[in-house]
């Protein structure tokens, strides 16, 4: 059943993702973005998992956000004129709109056959400790790997990232190049 | 209209605009808000099928969304690294300019 | 409140719940249907109410303490000894014109302090302030403290960026980065105390620090890695909330006003509002931390009704931070970042280690050489660190090289 | 021990907290309009013109040479020469400021026109307190709001006061001596320079200004 506040989380979520996509300005487009992922949060919360909204909110909102907002500041070049979209926007369009209605033409469909379950699963109440106990148990391995993949990609943007300029290693290549 | 329908819809929907933004923008920092954006919708997925799904007590699809989330904001930086050294090599992020492969 | 006069029983009990059991008579009279919605407001409202008078009365105290600790008096014009000066301050802030550059983002540039505002006020939410007084008891209520306080990073880069001038800007940028190499020490500072009560929900950690040995509280604050973790959370809540030696973003001498120099009028007080209430909220997450949220110091003292300690323990961190801005000069930026991630992170993260091995060590008889062993694990490391933070190398000669 | 240095700070400032509300004598701020700092003696704010005697318009001592007009660095002294002569302070017939106006909102109190007045006309007053409502005419300080008595120059500056004092009478003397030295040349230089002023003077009025000038300058000498 299709209480409001799914609707409105849903639209605030559909809405704030669909503004990122068409803004002209690309810090404006962050912002949308990130009521969009607020409306996400705030689904994930409606269903049940409330330490995955929050952790949403804090690494989406409160990072990747801040990231992409110092990512066009140190890229955004004011000459060139800030034209929207690529010359081939329209095959863009068409090729999502197909996705889209091949995905819901799959989900109808599946779902054709089960009238609507009147039948509403109590929410399961999952609090932290079940979460850190399976964590801890059953993914243990998946959480080292998360672990020392977050401590790679820490380190590799910062290489990857860092100026020629101040890397003493570099200069000297340049220098005798 | 069943509840998991819908959230599958909406998963969908915010797929379709992830795609439509990865595929049409002509910024490089807003293709990668694009490919943010699918990620998102697939965890929606992972939510809405663990909550509505058969045994919840499992917490596999919150598990997974939790790693999907970490990957994503590890993809999330070294995108950006990566946008950043074309930037510094290409002098823009419009997407049409980096054609040439020229080292 | 009628309930409350007849049953007359004035005990510490009741003295203890009398904002409790207010709600509970108001919302007895409060038709069905609407008890959820008026149980919420009734709530959020003195909430509210409370935290900005505490905002009004820290200014006057800030700035009657930082004249006293500098040998002069502070206001005293406004009202007797100027205790009517955040009024004044208020009113001016009202009256004042509010101007909004011309080349400002104009939504972007009015959504900034409310986003900030409303942000200070969410954390609110899952802090204990008296006994079963908390507005929301979240099973992740630190976790939610610190997502909400995530959000305010963004709402200083709204800020920076839509004012559209050169130093709100800079402002912006330096507050940002400030704020992020800090929070990673304060979640890291917060984990013990989550770990050695089991539980991300503030009011399990109170609970967990409830009760008293002879007359001593069993505060989180009475173990070695609770003094550490209590001194790491207190320096990254200066830095998170841009006070004292880490009010580089606002460094009034160098770029004038930071990120909210372009505001005026009401917006402008919105942000010391905003500004304040996050360091109310971090220090009363410390106090419920560290400091046994609202439990009395003293096992005789309980008899004073729990919301009184914990407003009293919040007025003692308050006196703390202004005691630290009267005292300590502001840190440059280099060493600001250096401090961050070259001592209070590396500390944060062997404080977890040693809440770890407080644990798994016996307790009882052998207590003394637990806090031995854990207080030696946590020293040793601690002198070493900040030996190497002492810039040993000498500085180079100055070369300017122009814009190349 | 590492952080030493901030807990010395920290104990400093914690005395000076403290201590201010056990001993009244730490705390050194003056309540500025109930109570005021003494004036120091030395200490200038703007110009005032000064005069001799009673009255104000016929004892100033200024005899608009205009000097500091032209010295005046951010030029905010108006001088307009009088048309008739009065006897300045040492006695001999000088013009006078018919209209001598300082804008205070320019004067920027250097001093540099008490150094070159040569007549010791106009001294530093030290009087701060000057709010107007007006920020034009409220801040240019006319010829009469300018005069201030010599016994209120003794009263702000006396050193200095008496020293001008000093100066003057000495001054006076000499032009007392010189004139009672030369009483006969000046009264034959006298009778051909009247005749001279009355033959070339064109206005109406110089007959009562010149016979007025000759009799004090007889009556200081005696």
């Amino acid at each position: 059943m299709m209480t409001a506040t799914f609707l409105i989380l849903a639209a605030i979520a559909v809405a704030g993702s669909a503004t990122a996509m068409s803004l002209r300005n690309a810090v404006h487009c962050v912002l949308a973005l990130t009521a969009g992922f607020l409306g996400l949060a705030g689904l994930y919360l409606y269903l049940g998992a409330q330490f995955v909204g929050l952790t949403q909110v804090m690494v989406y909102v409160g990072a990747v956000a801040i990231l992409a907002v110092f990512a066009i500041m140190m890229t955004h070049h004011p000459g060139e004129p800030e034209e929207r979209f690529s010359r081939l926007w329209l095959s863009g369009f068409i090729i999502a709109a197909a996705v889209f209605l091949t995905l819901a033409r799959a989900i109808t469909l599946a779902f054709v056959a089960s009238p609507a379950s009147t039948t509403q699963a109590a929410a399961p109440s999952v609090t932290a400790q079940q979460i850190g106990d399976t964590l801890l148990s059953r993914y243990v391995l998946p959480l080292e790997i998360i672990g020392l993949l977050l401590t790679a990609a820490l380190i590799g943007a910062v290489i990857i990232a860092m100026d020629p300029k101040d890397d003493p290693s570099h200069t000297e290549e340049e220098a005798t190049q | 209209m069943n509840p998991l329908e819908a959230c599958l819809l909406v998963s969908a929907l915010l797929f379709a605009v992830g795609l439509a933004g990865a595929l049409t923008r002509r910024n490089a920092i807003l293709v990668l808000i694009g490919i943010e954006l699918m990620l998102n919708a697939a965890n929606l997925n992972f939510i809405a099928f663990w909550r509505y799904g058969p045994h919840p007590e499992a917490l596999t699809g919150v598990l997974f969304t939790i790693f999907s989330i970490a990957v994503a904001a590890a993809e999330a930086a070294v995108g950006l690294a990566l946008i950043l050294v074309a930037y510094r090599h290409f002098r823009t992020t419009n997407l049409d300019r980096m054609n040439h492969l020229k080292g | 409140m009628i309930a409350l006069m007849n049953s007359g029983a004035f005990s510490a009990e009741n003295l203890d719940q009398i904002f409790v059991l207010a709600k509970h008579a108001l919302l007895a009279r409060t038709p069905g249907m609407l008890q959820p919605l008026a149980s919420a407001i009734i709530s959020i409202v003195p909430l509210m109410i409370v935290f900005p008078l505490l905002f009004a009365i820290t200014t006057i105290l800030e700035r009657k303490g930082l004249g006293r600790m500098q040998n002069r008096y502070g206001p005293n014009r406004v009202g007797p000894f100027g205790l009517l000066q955040p009024a004044a301050d208020g009113i001016k802030a009202l009256i004042k014109e509010d101007v909004v550059p011309a080349a400002a983002d104009q939504l972007v540039h009015f959504f900034a302090p409310v986003v900030f505002v409303a942000a200070a006020f969410l954390g609110y939410s899952v802090l204990p302030i008296g006994r079963n007084m908390v507005l929301v008891n979240l099973n992740a209520g630190v976790l939610f403290f610190f997502a909400v306080g995530s959000v305010v990073e963004l709402s200083v880069f709204m800020a920076g960026w839509s004012s559209r001038s050169k130093y709100s800007l800079l402002g912006a940028m330096r507050a940002i980065a400030q704020m992020i190499s800090y929070e990673v020490p304060l979640v890291l500072a917060a984990v013990p105390a989550i770990m050695a009560a089991g539980s991300l929900s503030t009011v399990d950690i109170v609970e967990a620090q409830a009760g008293y040995t002879g007359i001593f509280p069993h505060w989180f604050l009475f173990t070695p890695w609770g003094i550490v973790g209590f001194g790491l959370f207190l320096i990254a809540a200066t830095a998170e909330s841009n006070r004292s030696p880490f009010d580089l973003p606002e460094g009034e001498s160098e770029i004038i006003a930071g990120y909210f120099i372009e505001y005026s009028g009401f917006k402008f007080a919105l942000f010391f509002l905003a500004e304040y209430l996050g360091m109310f909220a971090t220090s009363a997450l410390g106090i419920t931390l560290f400091l046994g949220g609202w439990s009395a110091p003293l096992s005789f003292l309980s008899f004073i009704p729990s919301w009184i300690w914990f407003f009293t323990k919040l007025l003692a961190l308050i006196f703390f931070f202004i005691w630290i801005r009267g005292t300590l000069p502001r840190l440059r930026m280099d060493q600001l970042m250096g401090f961050a991630w070259k001592f209070i992170l590396p500390m944060a993260l062997l404080n977890v280690f040693v809440t770890g091995l407080w644990r798994f060590l016996p307790a009882g008889p052998l207590n003394s050489i637990r806090w031995a062993v854990c207080a030696a694990v946590l020293a040793a490391p601690c002198i070493v660190l900040s030996q190497s933070l002492k810039q040993k190398k000498k500085l180079l000669l100055r070369t300017y090289h122009f814009a190349e | 021990m590492i952080g030493n240095g901030i807990l010395k700070g920290l104990t400093e400032t914690a005395r000076n907290f403290f201590g201010s509300y056990v001993s009244k004598d730490r705390l050194t701020t003056v309540q500025y309009p109930e109570q005021k700092i003494p004036q120091i003696e030395a200490s200038r704010n703007f110009p005032f013109l000064v005069y001799d005697g009673a009255d104000w318009d016929a004892g100033m001592r200024c005899v608009a040479c205009q000097i500091c007009e032209k010295e005046c660095p951010p030029k905010c002294i108006f001088i307009e020469k009088s048309k008739d002569k009065k006897p300045d302070a040492v006695g001999k017939a000088q013009f006078y400021p018919a209209r001598f106006d300082i804008d205070i909102s320019v004067c920027m109190s250097c001093q540099i026109c008490v150094e070159v007045c040569p007549f010791d006309a106009i001294k530093m007053d030290v009087e701060f307190d000057l709010p107007t409502d007006n920020r034009f005419s409220g801040l240019l300080l006319d010829r009469h709001k300018l005069a201030k008595s010599n016994d209120y120059y003794h009263q702000i500056h006396p050193t200095e006061a008496s020293a001008v004092d000093a100066a003057l009478a000495e001054e006076r003397a000499k032009t007392a001596a010189k004139a009672a030295a030369a009483p006969p040349v000046a009264a034959a230089a006298a009778k051909p320079a009247a005749p001279a002023t009355a033959a070339t003077a064109t206005s109406a009025a110089p007959q009562p200004a010149a016979a007025s000038t000759p009799k004090p300058a007889e009556g200081d000498a005696k």
